[in-house]
């Protein structure tokens, strides 16, 4: 069965990449199972050590989804500061944008015609 | 000459028809004649794409003694009655829809049992599938105008389904209102046509059309009120407020909807008007319009908190790439060497991402609807550390979620490819913007999945199990099928992409397929 | 509340003769102005007659969703069925077998007559008879269930 | 006949514009509800006219499905404005 | 030509009641001026000779629109809010 | 002769529907309107109709083509039925308008607001 | 100008329409726009088909005559019932929305947004 | 049983009015008549019960009927004559006294008073604005009180008319 | 603002739709091919005196069976959305 993928410019052989990654995968197996063999699940070893503090509560700890990217959002402030107003909800908005590019496409259209 | 293309429309309409009635007898009998029926409308859909692919284009016509004589003998050459035309493009819609109806069925068995009103549901359902089917096969157009309008209404009543505070209440109000106006614009266009060639039948008013100012308003405006029904920017306000209100299987099949509305777009473009009209400004609007969904819509999606909405915002994204891969097909229409040297591999690529596309943003919502189904909450700051309990669901959102950013070994690198490459010898700017779209969906992907995955074992979610088998059992069915696509692209593209992409290209084929060889 | 003594009478004497109307627009179909559709929305129009003079309470007495609901799905079901029973005859989906010179709705039709051949067209009478059905349901479906948006507690 | 038919039905209709009138200015609902069903009633005449007009006598079934169903409207907004819907 | 006044006094009519549903601010007059709407819009058609098409519109925008506008309006507000 | 009638029937006919048009806009109530419209269109168009039943006859009785037949009979429903649904109409409106608080603005006797409302 | 009377029409009833839509926020005014925008749809269809001095494509006892073209005829009583269909759907979303929010202006109804 | 015989009768000879003219036997044809009966059927069952509420059948009289379309034809046509000239004076002249009033009918069934009403609709400067639902007294708007009547209390139904005795008539018919 | 706008937009679009007032002509419709067989064949094909109902029930079928399912779409949307929920 073939997989190759020509694409006119260049080759896609997606069963070469998931052999490699197989390899890989196994690699990384290998290297894990070398690891420290006194590890014990269940055991003392299992507690993080947080410079002999408690270990916080799971809700403290756990990442919530609107913290994650928060410096891109602040860093492209200019741009999402007009973007986001333009989604206003609004039924009338929503009709106003489809007229004009109505209107817009038209225009195009009649001028490169 | 095919006995199944009546099916295709007539079984799930009988089955939606007779859902209300059966729906009084109990539930099981209701939920074996849903399966029943789509499991009959999958096998004449799958019989159909086999015989299209192997005999070549089917036409049949609706009300003649021989469905497979187009035009009377008597009508001085002009197809009179409603015509099905079935190429490999419309073949390969079909089946797109097909996978998507079953995987969602499947689902929707557990996901909505707890409603009430579900014989409604179902019926409505079907009838959504009849509107995509018709609109993909029919080669009229004011019967595709009647399956717009059945797609729309039923669509529009399933996603206020749940009424969720009013919020989805609102979100089908302003699909139901779009659609009609998209509908009515479309009607306009479509009399246009008909006021100057008195017909209605694609391919005979592609024989004889020519650039009136008339005709030139009419692709105006079924251009644009397709597009709106497709999502695109700047018409895709609606796609998030509707998409995150509706029930996940729901978002799930419009989808397909919008894949359909994206599909006339192109039928429109290539096949009605082909090189009648000035294809180098219609393909860069189409282009235009590609690129702002791409960027507009990745660049929305990464701030959002609401999970379904953000992979609302990525499906405007991604209908983005399939408006840029097909717009180089249709800007290099008229030029022989440079569609042969790019343009077929871009629309390859253009019509590979619709599949791949409804499949793991298909993936994506069911797997939303999942969450939600356990959780009973939307919101990213308050999902986490469901990868310990929900295991099956976190192994098919990495499969999703990677084919969506174009990771290999996934299907959507596979289409993705195709597209970089060929846009690049066309414009080398258009790429690096689907690149780096690409990559941001990758990083908005990522936050989703540690939100909602990762971290410690949240004790409010303590009680969450794995959804229950049906379920498992529709996105196991997807997840399986992105993977096959991924590993088997250039089968795929070999024996489908390929011969959709030569029959969107060959006008006077399509119109010979009809008029027999005028 | 309800509307006046005048009003409910009309409604009760109107009624029957609203529908004998929509019949014969409906059954004439293939004849004269009319057909399905029209038909069914006049009878649709007499259920709304009712729904308007009683109260809601006492209306949906008379016009029972139930049975609207089934009317609705019996006219469809009977319109695709008729529809494909073309199939079984080797014909084309819709295709009008029952037309030249069968038994039932095959007579010839003459050439310049407006009312009396009813005895015609085929398929086309039971289809109108169909659709009528249909409509008439889906309009009283549509027309309670706003009502009932209106008038129950949800 | 047919030209005092044509006259008849111009009269009619340019009548129904008269009537019109009142449903611009109407001060209260009712007034609008009065205009509307003066136009129904001359509708309905404008239309037998104009069956006998065109000479398609058919046409005349159009008129009745006026004169009964006209008064469905009437209905639905009397009983709206007299607060009993 | 003769009949073109017809038209144009039928159709000025039309125009007319499509301006007023659009200008009254009382939601139950803009919906007797639909109705009027619809009313001459089907003598229209039945001038251009489409009694089918007239009976639909006469059954159906006369009797049954107007009464699902009126069941509306009683379940939501009666007066239009401000405009832009 | 029987073309005639139905000239004059017609003729007159007009003539009372112009009355009632103008009748709703120069009177000064919505009841004294109602009264306008109910009477004078009604008689009117009742008079219109019976130009063409009679018109029909003379055409029947002329050519005996039964299409004038369902011509006339067909008006005559028409009529009847409109002006039955006419009457019973403006009392309708007539009530809904007393219900909706809209007094008769010049009125020498109001009875109806004396009585107190019992539903 | 005057022979083109209809169309003109048509594109003003499709004005007013538009206007109503794009310039009101009561839910149930735009539904009447729509309304209004079918209205204009329809008379559209139907002036198409019309041919000078033709008869209503029945086959009656009529005087002879070329018939007005049936096609239009047919698409405009599906397009009735099909805004008949819309509108009422429609309604009743916008019944449920004021149950839920308590008001049918769009500048109420957006909780979904951004 | 006898309730569904007369609205099937009434059904079928509607049907037989709108379709007369159709064909050899009498006025009608074959396919007509097969099918009126089938649509009577089937517009009998449907409706009985609300076309003939009370077991009272007294309508079901033929004479009753006719004597109906006399009243229809004679007295009431030319009550709307003497009525439509008075309107159309007051329309030119404006000079109009309204006002409401209450009338005793004395009417015992529905269709009484839904002809009365109507006839006091159609008929001298009268309109039927409101009915009494226990007493079935009317209040009747007058375009033009007279001063006697303005100062009573209510009013016999027949004061109301100028050349017959309308209620007499109804009454004859509908009780 | 938006309201002007609005108004532009509207006048605009009023102007790209009075392409129709230019572009066809009342009453004289071009080659009618697919009506005039209709009008023609109707009464012989399928039996039936109304041309519109020969077109809506027998050549264009699918169309009216799609309207139908139209009506029927609508009505279980309403119906759905004003049914009785179990909690909300």
């Amino acid at each position: 069965m073939q997989t190759t993928l020509y694409s006119g410019f260049g080759v896609w052989d997606p069963v070469i990449w998931t052999i490699a990654g197989a390899v890989i995968l196994l690699l990384v197996y290998l290297f894990w199972r070398s690891g420290v063999s006194t590890y014990r699940k269940g055991s003392e070893q299992e507690r993080p050590y947080l410079s002999g503090n408690a270990e916080p509560e799971k809700n403290a700890v756990h990442i919530g989804g609107g913290n994650l990217y928060w410096g891109f959002t602040e860093g492209l402030k200019g741009y999402y500061s007009r973007l986001v107003p333009v989604h206003t909800g609004d039924l009338n908005d929503y009709m106003l944008w489809y007229f004009g590019v109505l209107v817009a496409v038209c225009a195009l259209v009649v001028i490169f015609q | 000459m095919s006995q199944y293309v009546p099916l295709l429309v007539a079984l799930p309409l009988i089955a939606a028809f007779a859902m209300p009635l059966v729906g009084m007898l109990g539930k099981t009998i209701r939920n074996s004649l849903a399966i029943i029926a789509m499991a009959g409308t999958v096998t004449a859909a799958l019989l159909l794409v086999y015989e299209v692919l192997v005999n070549g284009t089917i036409i049949y016509a609706f009300g003649a003694f021989d469905p497979s004589l187009a035009i009377p003998f008597d009508s001085g050459g002009v197809p009179i009655r409603i015509l099905f035309v079935i190429d490999a493009m419309s073949a390969f819609m079909v089946l797109t829809a097909a996978i998507m109806m079953f995987a969602v069925v499947l689902y929707s068995l557990s996901s909505e049992s707890e409603q009430t009103g579900q014989d409604g549901y179902y019926a409505l359902l079907f009838l959504m599938m009849v509107g995509i089917f018709g609109m993909v096969t029919t080669g009229d157009l004011f019967n595709f105008f009647v399956f717009l309008e059945i797609n729309s209404l039923a669509g529009a009543a399933l996603a206020a389904y749940r009424i969720n505070k009013g919020l989805s209440v609102e979100g089908g109000l302003k699909y139901a209102f779009i659609s009609t106006i998209a509908g009515l614009f479309f009607l306009f266009a479509i009399g246009m046509l008909y006021g100057q060639y008195n017909s209605l039948n694609i391919a005979y008013i592609a024989s004889v059309i020519d650039l009136t100012g008339l005709s030139l308003v009419a692709l105006v405006l079924m251009i644009t009120s397709l597009a709106m029904k497709a999502g695109s920017v700047p018409m895709h306000f609606w796609t998030p407020d509707t998409y995150s209100s509706a029930p996940s299987s729901i978002t799930a099949i419009l989808i397909v909807s919008s894949m359909a509305s994206l599909y006339a777009i192109f039928r429109v473009a290539f096949s009605l008007y082909g090189v009648t009209m000035n294809v180098v400004t219609i393909g860069w609007i189409i282009i235009i319009l590609g690129i702002l969904s791409m960027f507009i819509g990745v660049s929305m999606a990464l701030p959002q908190k609401d999970v379904k909405r953000l992979m609302a915002y990525h499906s405007v994204s991604q209908i983005g790439y399939m408006l840029v891969g097909l717009g180089v097909g249709v800007a290099v229409l008229g030029d022989t060497q440079m569609m042969n040297e790019f343009g077929l591999v871009a629309m390859e690529g253009g019509i590979f991402h619709i599949i791949n596309y409804a499949l793991y943003k298909g993936l994506l919502f069911l797997i939303a609807g999942a969450v939600i189904y356990r959780c009973g909450t939307r919101n990213l700051n308050e999902l986490g550390g469901l990868g310990h309990s929900m295991k099956w669901t976190m192994g098919f959102f990495i499969i999703a979620a990677l084919a969506i950013a174009g990771i290999p070994p996934f299907n959507g690198f596979a289409s993705k490819i195709l597209i970089y490459e060929s846009v690049f010898i066309f414009n080398p700017y258009i790429s690096v913007i689907a690149m780096v779209v690409s990559i941001m969906t990758l990083a908005s992907f990522v936050k989703v999945f540690h939100s909602m995955f990762m971290g410690p074992k949240l004790p409010q979610y303590a009680e969450v199990k794995e959804v229950p088998l049906p379920m498992l059992i529709g996105m196991g069915l997807l997840a399986a099928l992105i993977i096959l696509f991924g590993l088997f692209p250039d089968l795929v593209v070999n024996l489908l992409i390929e011969p959709a992409a030569l029959a969107f290209i060959d006008q006077s084929g399509y119109i010979s397929s009809v008029m027999g060889g005028i | 509340m309800q509307m006046s003594r005048i009003v409910r009478t009309t409604a009760d004497i109107a009624f029957p003769f609203i529908l004998v109307y929509g019949f014969y627009i409906i059954i004439h179909g293939h004849l004269t102005p009319g057909g399905g559709f029209q038909g069914g929305a006049i009878l649709a129009s007499a259920m709304l007659l009712l729904l308007l003079a009683y109260r809601y309470h006492e209306s949906i007495r008379h016009v029972r969703k139930t049975m609207m609901k089934t009317l609705e799905s019996g006219g469809l079901l009977l319109f695709a069925f008729t529809a494909l029973s073309a199939m079984a005859l080797g014909a084309g989906y819709f295709y009008n077998w029952l037309s030249p010179g069968g038994v039932l709705f095959g007579d010839i039709v003459e050439v310049g007559s407006a009312l009396a051949n009813l005895n015609t067209a085929g398929l086309i009478p039971i289809m109108n008879l169909a659709v009528g059905i249909e409509v008439v349901g889906a309009v009283s479906v549509i027309l309670l269930a706003l009502l009932s948006g209106i008038k129950e507690k949800i | 006949m047919n030209d005092i038919f044509y006259a008849a039905i111009l009269a009619l209709l340019l009548l129904i514009l008269v009537a019109g009138i009142r449903l611009v200015i109407g001060p209260t609902v009712p007034d609008r509800v009065v205009a509307l069903d003066t136009i129904n009633t001359l509708m309905v005449g404008s239309m037998i006219l104009l069956a006998a007009y065109l000479g398609q006598t058919i046409f005349v079934d159009v008129a009745i499905v006026y004169a009964l169903l006209s008064f469905l409207g009437t209905l639905a907004i009397s009983k709206y404005i007299g607060g009993e819907l | 030509m003769i009949e073109m006044i017809l038209h144009l006094v039928i159709l000025s009519g039309i125009v007319i009641s499509a301006g007023l549903v659009f200008a009254l601010r009382d939601l139950v007059s803009a919906a007797i001026a639909f109705a009027t709407f619809s009313f001459l819009l089907a003598i229209e058609f039945y001038i251009l000779q489409a009694p089918d098409v007239a009976l639909a519109e006469a059954a159906i925008g006369a009797g049954l629109s107007t009464a699902a506008l009126m069941i509306a309006i009683r379940g939501t507000v009666r007066s239009e809010g401000d405009g832009i | 002769m029987i073309t005639t009638a139905a000239l004059i029937c017609i003729v007159i006919g007009v003539i009372f529907n112009a009355l009632g048009a103008i009748g709703i806009l120069r009177f000064p109530d919505v009841y004294t309107r109602l009264h306008a419209e109910t009477k004078m269109t009604t008689f009117g168009t009742i008079f219109v109709s019976l130009g063409v039943i009679l018109y029909a006859a003379g055409m029947l009785t002329g050519t005996g083509d039964a299409q004038y037949l369902t011509l006339g009979i067909h008006t005559a429903i028409a009529v009847i039925a409109l002006a039955f649904t006419n009457a019973t109409g403006s009392h309708a409106i007539a009530r809904a308008a007393h219900r909706s608080g809209v007094k008769p603005d010049p009125a020498v006797v109001d009875r109806l607001s004396e009585v107190k409302r019992r539903d | 100008m005057l022979t083109q009377l209809p169309y003109l029409a048509v594109v003003l009833i499709a004005g007013i329409g538009i206007a109503t839509i794009l310039l009101k926020k009561n839910l149930i005014k735009m539904i009447m726009g729509l309304g209004v925008l079918t209205g204009s749809a329809n008379l559209f269809l139907v002036t198409l088909g019309y041919r000078d001095g033709g008869i209503a494509p029945i086959y009656t006892s009529a005087p002879e005559g070329v018939m007005v073209l049936s096609t239009v005829q047919a698409m405009t009583v599906t397009n009735i019932v099909i805004g008949f269909a819309t509108t009422a759907l429609l309604l009743a979303f916008a019944i449920m929305l004021y149950r839920k929010y308590g008001s049918v202006e769009t500048g109420d109804i957006r909780r979904l947004r951004e | 049983m006898i309730r569904l015989l007369a609205t099937m009768v009434a059904a079928f000879v509607a049907y037989l009015l709108l379709t007369a003219g159709s064909g050899d036997i009498l006025l009608w044809s074959g396919p007509e008549l097969v099918a009126g009966a089938i649509i009577a059927i089937i517009v009998g069952i449907t409706s009985y019960r609300i076309f003939c509420r009370s077991e009272n059948l007294r309508m079901a009289n033929p004479l009753r009927i006719l004597l109906l379309l006399v009243y229809a034809a004679i007295p009431l046509l030319i009550e709307m004559a003497r009525a439509n000239i008075d309107v159309a004076i007051r329309v030119i002249t404006g000079r109009v006294h309204p006002g409401i009033i209450r009338v005793r009918t004395g009417m015992k069934t529905d269709l009484g008073l839904l002809l009365l009403a109507n006839s006091i609709t159609l008929t001298p400067g009268t309109l039927s604005v409101d009915v009494d639902e226990e007493s079935r007294d009317l209040y009747v708007h007058l375009i033009n009180v007279p001063e006697a009547l303005r100062t009573e209390k209510s009013v016999d139904s027949r004061e109301l008319f100028t050349f017959f005795n309308i209620p007499g008539w109804i009454r004859r018919i509908a009780e | 603002m938006r309201r002007r706008l609005s108004i532009v937009l509207t006048l605009l679009t009023v102007m790209m739709l009075g392409v129709i007032v230019t572009g066809l002509s009342f009453g004289e419709p071009g080659a009618a091919p697919m009506d005039d067989y209709f009008i023609e064949n109707s009464q012989s094909e399928s039996g039936a005196n109304n041309v519109v109902t020969a077109v809506l029930f027998d050549y264009r079928g699918l169309d009216t069976l799609g309207e139908a399912a139209v009506l029927f779409t609508a009505a279980l949307g309403t119906t759905l959305i004003f049914r009785r929920r179990r909690d909300d």
